[in-house]
C-alpha cells in the first residue's frame, strides 16, 4: 500500500517537474501553457490520489472516509477547473494577438507571469 | 511548529512584499500581492490559526486579487512612480 | 430602557444609517429626515447617559455587551462600555456637533453629491456612530474596530467631493491606514504582554505584573501613540490634514474637522490615563520636556502656516493643527516632582483639565467656524479671502457667527476659547512651563491677525478709487443700497446654534470643568480599581 | 465706616440699558427720529440708573450684582464702588451729550450706516459701564476686551483705506497688548493666588502668594497690557484711531476707551496689589518714569501736529500720562517713604475733569469740520468770527486741559502736584509743570488766533458757518460743565477721596 | 526622495519592533503556553468554559460571534461601509465614461460558461457549508460570505456583469448588505427587549421556537448573526467587484 502511495506521489512530482521545466524552457506562450496546463492537472490528481490511498491505508473509520471523499472532490474540481482556466488563458492570449513563435526568440515577461500564475 | 518551514515562508514573504511594492507593472504587482497573501495564509495555517488562514485565503488571496485586477484593468497598466 | 442608553446611543445612528441606505434606494428624500431623527435620538441617549453618569455614586457606569459582566466572569471576556465623566461629555459633544452638521448639510449635499444623498447620509451617520463608539468603548480592540469605522467613513465622505478631494482623500487613506496599523500593532504587543484587551484589565495587569520596565510595553506605547499622533495630526505627522479637510465636501468638513481630531485626542487621553496609567506615562517615561517642546513647535507651525493661506477653509485646517498642539502639549505638562510627592493627578499634570476642556471647546469653535466658512462660501462662491469683500453688508448674521467663532479662536472672553486658554495657560504656569504659555499667547495673537484679515476683507469691501479724505459721504451713501442677501434659515439655524454653543460652553465652563475634574480625580493612581 | 454691599440689580441694569437700546435702535431703523429717540432713552436710562446709586455709594453702601461663578472661585460681578461711580457718572452723562452731538454730526455730514454707528456706540457704553463697575480683574478684562472690539467698527466707520489702516493699528495694539501682556498676568495671578485677591475690595492680599520679583513683572505686564491707557511705547493706536468720525473720537478720547485704560491701571494699583506688595515691587519706578516721559514727549509731539484731531490725540496721551504718574506714585512714592493719596485723588479726579475738557475740544474740532470742512489748524485762523460759540467753548476746554481757572482741570492738577510734592518727587512736579506750559503753547494759540487774526474772508469756502444746533448745544454744555466742575467740585472730590480710602489692605 | 524616506521609516519601525521582541526574558517565546496571553484568566476561561456557555466546539467562533460579538458586528459594519463608500465614490449615473476592460460584444466562451454552470452551485453550497459548519470547524460568516460573493463574481467574469446583475441586482445587493446588519443587530435588540444586555443571545430561547436552554439559544444566536454577516459580505463583495470592474457604470465591463 505504502509503495503505491509513494509511487503516485513521486509520479505526480515528476510530472510537476516536467511542467515547470516546460514552463521555463518552451519558447512561446502557447507551448508554455500547454506544458503548464497538462502537467499541472495530471500531477495534482496523481498526488491527490496518493493522499487518498494513504488515508485509506490508515484505517477505515468514518473520519477517514470523510476526508477521502473531500479529497476526491478536490481532485474532481481540479479536473474541471484546471483545463478550463488553461483554456481561458489561451483564449485570452489569442484574443490579445499573441503570435505563436516558431523561432527561438526572447519572450515577454508578462506572458511568463501569466503562465506561472495558472 | 516546524521552524524551518517558518523560516522558509518568512524568507519568501519578504521578497513577495517588496515585489508587490516595487514592481511598476500594476498587474504584476497585484499578482505579487496575491502571492504575498497566499504565503501569509500558509504561515497562519502553519502557526495553527486555521480560522485566520481560511479568511486570508478567501479574502486576501482570493477576492482582493480579483478586485485589484479589476481595478488595474480600468487604469493605466504602469504606475508612474 | 434607560439602563441601555449607552448602547442605544450607538444603535440609533446605526439603524438610521442602514435605514438611509435601504429606504434611500427607493426614496432619496427620506435620507435627510432619517438622519436628523437618528441623530436627535443619539443626542437624547447621550444626554441620558450623561445624567446617569452624574447620578451614579462613582461617576462611572459600565455596560457589558452580551451580558459578560465583570461580576460573574473575568473582566474582559466580552466587550465593556464604560462611561465616566470625560467620555460622557465628549459623547454629548459628538452627538451635538453631528446633529448640527447634519442640519446644516441640507442644502449642500444635493448640490455637491447629486444622486447620492442616501449613501452620503449613511456614511455620515456611520461616522458619527464610529466616533461615539471610539469614545464610549472600554476595550482596546473594539476601539480599533471603531477607529476603522470612523476612518473609512471619513475617507469616503472626503473623497465624495471634487476630483481634487479624491486625491486628498487618497493621501488621507494612506496616512490613516498607517496610523491605524500602528495602533493595532501596539495593541497586539500589549495583548502579548498582558493577555487582556480591556482597558482597565490591561492597566491592572501592567501594575500587578510590574511591567512598567518592559521593552515590549514600551514599544507598544510608542506604536500606539505614533498611530494616534498620525490620527490626530500632531504636527510633524499632520501633512495629510489640510488637503483632506479643505477639499472635502462642505458638510463633511463640518463634521470631520470639529470631531475627528478631537476624538483622537480623547483616545490619547484615554490611553494615557486609563490604559497605561499616569504612573507609567508620567512616571516611567520622562517625556514631558520634549513633548511640550514638540507641541510648541506644532502650535507655532500650525499658526504660521495658516498665515500663509489665501483660502478660508485651508486656513482653518491649519489652525486645527495648532489646536492639536495645544491639547497634546497640555496633556504632557508636568509639575516637577509632583509624582514623587504622591499628589493628586490634577496636581501632577495640571494641563489635563485644560486639554480635556479644550476638546469640548475646540469642537464647538471649530464647528462654528467651519459652518460659518461654508455659509460664507455659499454666498461668495469661492473660498478665497479676497472674495469675501463686502460680505458683512450682504449677510450680517453669518458674519456675526463667524466673528463669534473667530473671537473664540483668538481667546476673547466670554467665548469658550478664552476659558480653555485660561486653563491651559494656568496649567503651564503651575507646571512652570513658561515657554508653553508663551506659545499659546503667540498663537492667540497670530489667530487675531488671521481672523481680522478675514473680517477686514468682509467688512471693508471694495475701496472707492477716489481719494477717501473727502467725498466719502457721497460714495458710501450709494453703497447703502446694497441689498442684504442672507443665507437661508436651514443654514443660519445651525450656524446660530453653534455660535450659541461657543458662548454657552464658555459661560458654563465651570460646570464642564467641574465634571472633568470629577473624572481626573477618579483616575486610579497607583493601584487597580 | 466699613462699606456694606447691597445686592441689587441696578449695576446690571445700567449695563443692560444700552444693550436693550440696540434692539430698539435696530427695530426702529426705518425712521431716523424714532431711532435716535431710542438712543436717547437708553442714555438717559443709563445715566439715571448710575446716578440713583450715588447716594448709597456716598454712604458707603455699594450695589453689587453677581452673574455667576465663571471660573472656580471667580465670579462675574458688578459693584458700584466710589471709583467706579465716578467713572460711570462721567461716562453715562457724557454719553447723552455725545449722542446729541453725534446726531448733528452724522446728519450734518450725511454719513452712511448710521444705525450701525449708534448700535455700536451703545455697545461701547455698555462695555464702559461694565469696566467701571467690574468687581474683579476677570470681569474687568472681559469688558475691556468687549470695548476694544465694540469700538472697532466705530473707528473704521468710513470703511475706506485710511480707516482700515487706522483700524489695524487700533486692534493690533489693543488686542496685542491685552492678550500678550495682560492676559498672562491675570492668569498668573489667578493660578498663584486661587482667585481670592483678584476681587478689588477683598481683604485677601496678593503679597503672600507673589514674590516681589514676580509682582514687579506682573505689574509691568498689567500696566502695559492695558494699553488703552496710552503709555508711551504702546500709544500709537490713539493717533491712528483719529480716522473715526468725531463723535467717536470724542467718546474714545474723553470718555470711554482711554479712560478705561487708566481706570484699569488704577484698579490694578489699588484693587489688585496690596500696599505691602506695591512697596516691595521695584518696577514701580520704571512706570513713573515711563509715564513722565510720556507726558513730556507727547506734549512735544502735539506741538508739531497740524491736524487738529491729531494734536488733540497727542494731548490726550500726555494727559493720560498725568493720571498714570499720579497713580504710580503709590508704589514709587514709597521709595521716599511717603504715601501719596493726594496724587491718587488727583488721578481719579483727572479722569472726570479731563473728560469734560477734552470732549469739549473734540466736539469743537468736529463742529468746525461739519461747519467748514476744515481739518488743519493752519487753516483755522480767524474762524472765530464765523463760529463764535464753538470757539468760545474751545477756549474753555483748552483752559480746562491746561489746568487754568476757572475750569475743573485746575483742581485735579492741583491735587496731582500736591501729591508729587508730598512724595518729594520734584522731578515729577517739574515735568508736570513743564508739560502744562507746553499745553498752553499748543492749545491756547488755536483759540487766540481763531479770534484775533483777521483773515481774508474768501479763504473759507463760502459755507463756513456754525454747525447745526445739535452740534453746538452739546459743546456748550460740556464747556459749561467744565466751568461748573470748578465751582461745584466738592461731591466729586469727596467721592475721589473716599475711593482712595479703599486701598488694600484697608 | 520620498521613497528613501519611506524606506528609512520602515526600517526604523522594523528596528523598533525588533527591539520589542529582542529581550528574551521579556517577550514570550514562539507558541509559549505560559505566555501572558495564553495563561491569562481570559484565555483559560475561553478554553474551559466555551462549551458550557454556548455548546459551540470551535471557541474561535464563540469568541468572535458571542463573547466579542459586538466587535464582529462592527466589523460587519466596516464591510458595509466599504460597499457603500465605494458605491458613493465610484458610482456614476450617466454612462459617459469610456468602457474599460474587455469588449462587450464578445460572446461568452462556451467552455468556460459550461464549467461555471457546473461550478457555481457547488461553490454556493460550499459557502453555506462553511457558514453552517463554522461552529465546529474553521469558517463562519465572513469566509462563507466571501465565497458566496466569489460565486457571483465568477458569473460576472464568465458571462458578463449584466448577466450577474440579472441574478443579483445592484439594488438587491445594497438591500442585502443593509439587511445583514439589521439581522445582526436585530438579534441584539431582541435580547434587549427581553430585558438583557444588547447581544445577550441567551435570552432569545424565549423567542426561538424549539430552543430550550440559554446555551442552545446562544448556539443558534451565533448562527443567526453569522447569517447576517454573510448577507452583508456576499453582497458587498459583489457590489465592489461590479463597481471596480466597470468604473462605476455597473454594466458591461470585464
Amino acid at each position: 500500500m505504502n509503495l503505491l502511495v509513494v509511487t503516485l506521489i513521486v509520479l505526480g512530482l515528476i510530472f510537476f517537474f516536467g511542467g515547470v521545466v516546460g514552463l521555463l524552457r518552451f519558447p512561446d506562450f502557447y507551448t508554455r501553457m500547454h506544458a503548464a496546463g497538462k502537467a499541472d492537472t495530471l500531477s495534482t490528481i496523481l498526488i491527490l490520489g496518493g493522499f487518498i490511498v494513504y488515508n485509506f491505508a490508515e484505517g477505515g473509520d468514518a473520519a477517514s472516509w470523510n476526508v477521502l471523499v473531500k479529497i476526491a472532490f478536490i481532485a474532481l474540481f481540479i479536473m474541471l477547473t484546471s483545463p478550463t482556466s488553461t483554456h481561458a488563458l489561451m483564449q485570452a492570449g489569442f484574443e490579445s494577438g499573441i503570435e505563436p513563435e516558431i523561432d527561438d526568440d526572447e519572450s515577454e515577461s508578462t506572458q511568463e507571469k501569466k503562465g506561472r500564475d495558472s | 511548529m516546524i521552524f524551518e518551514l517558518d523560516v522558509l515562508i518568512l524568507l519568501l514573504l519578504i521578497p513577495a512584499a517588496v515585489m508587490a511594492l516595487q514592481i511598476r507593472d500594476l498587474l504584476a504587482a497585484s499578482m505579487a500581492f496575491g502571492i504575498y497573501s497566499f504565503l501569509m495564509c500558509l504561515l497562519w495555517a502553519e502557526m495553527g490559526a486555521v480560522d485566520v488562514a481560511f479568511t486570508e485565503a478567501a479574502v486576501g488571496a482570493g477576492v482582493s486579487a480579483v478586485f485589484l485586477i479589476a481595478t488595474v484593468y480600468c487604469t493605466k497598466r504602469k504606475s508612474s512612480d | 430602557m434607560s439602563e441601555h442608553s449607552p448602547v442605544l446611543l450607538m444603535l440609533a445612528p446605526l439603524f438610521a444609517a442602514v435605514g438611509c441606505a435601504l429606504l434611500g434606494l427607493r426614496w432619496k428624500s427620506v435620507a435627510y429626515p432619517i438622519t436628523i431623527a437618528g441623530l436627535i435620538a443619539a443626542l437624547y441617549f447621550c444626554l441620558q447617559t450623561l445624567v446617569q453618569v452624574v447620578d451614579s455614586p462613582t461617576h462611572a457606569i459600565s455596560y457589558f455587551l452580551g451580558g459578560w459582566n465583570a461580576t460573574d466572569f473575568p473582566r474582559g471576556i466580552g466587550i465593556e462600555y464604560r462611561v465616566d465623566m470625560l467620555n460622557a461629555i465628549v459623547l454629548v459633544v459628538i452627538a451635538f456637533v453631528a446633529l448640527l452638521a447634519a442640519l446644516f448639510s441640507k442644502r449642500f449635499v444635493p448640490k455637491e453629491t447629486p444622486d447620492r444623498e442616501p449613501q452620503y447620509y449613511t456614511l455620515f451617520l456611520l461616522l458619527a456612530t464610529g466616533l461615539m463608539g471610539m469614545t464610549i468603548t472600554a476595550d482596546a480592540f473594539n476601539l480599533y474596530v471603531l477607529i476603522e469605522v470612523a476612518s473609512l467613513t471619513g475617507y469616503a465622505l472626503i473623497a465624495m467631493g471634487s476630483r481634487r478631494a479624491a486625491v486628498a482623500a487618497f493621501q488621507y487613506v494612506i496616512m490613516g491606514t498607517i496610523g491605524a496599523s500602528f495602533y493595532l500593532l501596539g495593541v497586539g504587543y500589549l495583548y502579548i504582554k498582558t493577555g487582556s484587551l480591556n482597558m482597565i484589565g490591561i492597566h491592572d495587569v501592567l501594575l500587578e505584573n510590574g511591567l512598567h520596565g518592559s521593552p515590549s510595553v514600551f514599544v507598544a506605547f510608542i506604536l500606539i501613540f505614533a498611530g494616534l499622533w498620525i490620527k490626530l495630526a500632531f504636527f510633524p505627522l499632520s501633512a495629510w490634514l489640510p488637503n483632506a479637510y479643505s477639499r472635502a465636501p462642505t458638510a463633511t468638513g463640518c463634521i470631520v474637522a470639529p470631531l475627528v481630531t478631537k476624538v483622537s485626542v480623547y483616545v490619547m487621553l484615554r490611553m494615557m490615563l486609563t490604559v497605561f496609567g499616569p504612573e507609567y506615562v508620567y512616571g516611567e517615561l520622562a517625556w514631558s520636556g520634549p513633548m511640550v517642546w514638540i507641541a510648541i513647535v506644532a502650535i507655532l507651525a500650525g499658526s504660521v502656516m495658516a498665515l500663509g493661506q489665501s483660502d478660508l477653509r485651508r486656513m482653518l485646517t491649519y489652525l486645527i493643527i495648532a489646536e492639536v498642539g495645544y491639547m497634546v502639549g497640555g496633556a504632557w505638562l508636568l509639575t516637577p516632582g509632583g509624582l514623587a510627592r504622591g499628589e493628586s493627578l490634577y496636581a501632577i499634570a495640571p494641563g489635563l483639565l485644560g486639554t480635556s476642556y479644550h476638546i469640548v471647546s475646540d469642537a464647538a469653535m471649530t464647528l462654528c467656524l467651519f459652518l460659518a466658512a461654508a455659509a460664507m462660501i455659499n454666498k461668495t462662491g469661492s473660498g478665497r479671502l479676497e472674495d469675501m469683500k463686502g460680505l458683512f453688508r450682504r449677510s450680517p448674521v453669518t458674519m456675526a457667527c463667524f466673528i463669534v467663532g473667530a473671537l473664540a479662536m483668538i481667546g476673547v472672553p466670554p467665548t469658550c476659547g478664552f476659558f480653555s486658554k485660561w486653563y491651559l495657560v494656568s496649567g503651564a504656569f503651575e507646571a512652570g512651563r513658561w515657554e508653553f504659555a508663551i506659545a499659546l499667547l503667540v498663537s492667540s495673537l497670530i489667530n487675531a491677525v488671521l481672523f481680522f484679515r478675514v473680517i477686514e476683507y468682509a467688512y471693508f469691501g471694495k475701496f472707492p478709487e477716489i481719494d477717501s479724505t473727502h467725498d466719502h459721504s457721497e460714495e458710501h451713501h450709494q453703497e447703502e443700497t446694497v441689498k442684504v442677501d442672507e443665507n437661508p434659515p436651514s443654514i443660519l439655524l445651525p450656524l446660530i446654534l453653534s455660535a450659541t454653543a461657543v458662548i454657552a460652553v464658555g459661560l458654563f465652563n465651570k460646570d464642564i470643568a467641574g465634571f472633568l475634574e470629577l473624572f481626573l480625580n477618579s483616575v486610579s493612581m497607583g493601584g487597580g480599581e | 465706616m466699613p462699606p456694606t454691599e447691597i445686592v441689587s440689580i441696578k449695576p446690571l441694569l445700567a449695563f443692560l440699558a444700552p444693550l436693550a437700546g440696540i434692539f430698539f435702535i435696530n427695530f426702529l431703523r426705518k425712521n431716523q427720529n424714532q431711532r435716535e429717540a431710542a438712543t436717547f432713552v437708553a442714555a438717559f436710562a443709563q445715566c439715571a440708573l448710575v446716578f440713583s446709586m450715588l447716594p448709597d455709594a456716598l454712604k458707603g453702601h455699594f450695589h453689587v450684582f453677581t452673574f455667576m461663578e465663571i471660573l472656580p472661585g471667580v465670579h462675574l460681578r458688578l459693584r458700584a464702588d466710589p471709583m467706579g461711580m465716578i467713572f460711570a457718572m462721567v461716562a453715562s452723562s457724557l454719553w447723552i451729550v455725545t449722542t446729541l452731538y453725534g446726531i448733528g454730526y452724522m446728519r450734518g455730514l450725511k454719513e452712511h450706516a448710521q444705525t450701525r454707528f449708534f448700535s455700536f456706540f451703545a455697545v461701547s457704553l455698555a462695555a464702559t459701564i461694565g469696566v467701571a463697575f467690574a468687581a474683579n480683574l476677570l470681569t474687568l478684562y472681559l469688558f475691556y476686551e468687549m470695548l476694544s472690539l465694540a469700538t472697532f467698527p466705530l473707528v473704521t466707520h468710513h470703511q475706506d483705506r485710511e480707516a482700515r489702516g487706522g483700524g489695524r493699528t487700533y486692534l493690533t495694539y489693543l488686542l496685542g497688548t491685552s492678550v500678550g501682556f495682560a492676559l498672562p498676568a491675570i492668569i498668573f495671578i489667578y493660578s498663584k493666588s486661587g482667585g481670592g485677591p483678584i476681587d478689588f475690595l477683598s481683604t485677601e492680599v496678593l503679597g503672600a502668594s507673589l514674590s516681589p520679583t514676580a509682582g514687579g513683572i506682573v505689574l509691568l505686564l498689567l500696566v502695559f497690557g492695558f494699553a488703552k491707557g496710552g503709555l508711551m511705547p504702546f500709544h500709537s493706536w490713539l493717533p491712528g484711531a483719529m480716522v473715526a468720525p468725531t463723535p467717536v473720537s470724542a467718546l474714545l478720547h474723553a470718555v470711554a476707551v482711554v479712560k478705561v485704560g487708566v481706570f484699569c491701571i488704577i484698579r490694578v494699583y489699588t484693587g489688585v496689589f496690596d500696599q505691602e506688595l506695591l512697596h516691595s515691587v521695584d518696577t514701580g519706578l520704571i512706570i513713573t518714569y515711563v509715564a513722565a516721559f510720556t507726558v513730556l514727549i507727547s506734549s512735544l509731539i502735539a506741538l508739531s501736529q497740524d491736524n487738529l484731531k491729531r494734536r488733540l490725540a497727542f494731548s490726550t496721551i500726555g494727559q493720560l500720562g498725568y493720571i498714570t504718574v499720579g497713580i504710580s506714585m503709590l508704589s514709587s512714592g514709597a521709595l521716599a517713604g511717603v504715601e501719596s493719596p493726594q496724587a491718587m485723588t488727583g488721578s481719579i479726579l483727572h479722569i472726570a475733569m479731563h473728560a469734560c475738557g477734552k470732549i469739549t475740544l473734540f466736539f469743537c474740532a468736529g463742529a468746525i469740520f461739519v461747519g467748514s470742512g476744515l481739518k488743519y489748524i493752519s487753516q483755522m485762523e480767524g474762524i472765530g468770527r464765523r463760529m463764535p460759540y464753538t470757539m468760545t467753548a474751545f477756549l474753555i476746554g483748552a483752559l480746562s486741559v491746561i489746568g487754568l481757572p476757572p475750569t475743573g482741570g485746575v483742581i485735579s492738577k492741583w491735587y496731582l502736584i500736591m501729591g508729587a510734592l508730598e512724595a518729594e518727587y520734584v522731578f515729577v512736579m517739574v515735568i508736570l509743570l513743564a508739560s502744562s506750559f507746553l499745553n498752553i503753547i499748543y492749545l491756547l494759540p488755536i483759540a487766540v488766533r481763531a479770534f484775533f487774526i483777521p483773515k481774508n474772508e474768501g479763504s473759507f469756502q463760502g459755507s463756513a458757518k456754525e454747525a447745526p444746533w445739535q452740534c453746538v448745544v452739546p459743546l456748550c454744555v460740556t464747556a459749561l460743565l467744565s466751568v461748573l466742575l470748578f465751582f461745584f467740585s466738592s461731591p466729586l472730590v469727596e467721592l475721589a477721596t473716599e475711593a482712595s480710602i479703599y486701598l488694600k489692605p484697608r | 526622495m520620498m521613497k528613501k524616506l519611506a524606506g528609512i521609516v520602515v526600517f526604523m519601525v522594523g528596528l523598533l519592533l525588533f527591539y520589542g521582541v529582542s529581550n528574551v526574558d521579556d517577550f514570550p517565546g514562539w507558541g509559549d503556553p505560559d505566555s501572558p496571553a495564553n495563561a491569562s484568566p481570559l484565555s483559560q476561561y475561553f478554553i474551559t468554559d466555551t462549551i458550557k456557555d454556548s455548546e459551540v466546539p470551535n471557541m474561535v467562533t464563540a469568541v468572535l460571534a458571542d463573547y466579542r460579538g459586538y466587535d464582529t458586528m462592527f466589523e460587519t459594519v466596516v464591510i458595509f461601509i466599504a460597499g457603500i463608500a465605494i458605491f458613493a465614490v465610484v458610482r456614476v449615473s450617466r454612462n459617459n465614461s469610456p468602457v474599460c476592460g474587455g469588449n462587450k460584444d464578445d460572446e461568452p466562451d462556451l467552455i468556460i460558461t459550461t464549467t461555471c454552470r457546473l461550478l457555481v452551485p457547488v461553490i454556493q453550497i460550499f459557502a453555506l457549508y462553511v457558514l453552517a459548519h463554522g461552529h465546529s470547524s474553521p469558517g463562519g460568516g465572513f469566509q462563507g460570505g466571501v465565497i458566496m460573493g466569489a460565486s457571483f463574481i465568477l458569473v460576472a467574469v464568465a458571462w458578463d456583469l449584466d448577466t450577474a446583475l440579472g441574478r443579483f441586482s445592484e439594488k438587491a445587493a445594497i438591500a442585502c448588505a443593509g439587511l445583514g446588519i439589521i439581522i445582526y443587530a436585530g438579534f441584539g435588540l431582541a435580547s434587549m427587549f427581553y430585558g438583557e444586555e444588547f447581544l445577550n443571545y441567551g435570552i432569545t430561547h424565549k423567542l426561538l421556537p424549539g430552543v430550550e436552554s440559554p446555551e442552545m439559544a446562544r448556539y443558534y444566536g451565533m448562527l443567526g448573526v453569522e447569517v447576517g454577516v454573510m448577507f452583508t459580505v456576499t453582497s458587498v463583495m459583489f457590489l465592489i467587484y461590479g463597481l471596480l470592474s466597470t468604473r462605476g457604470r455597473m454594466s458591461g465591463g470585464l
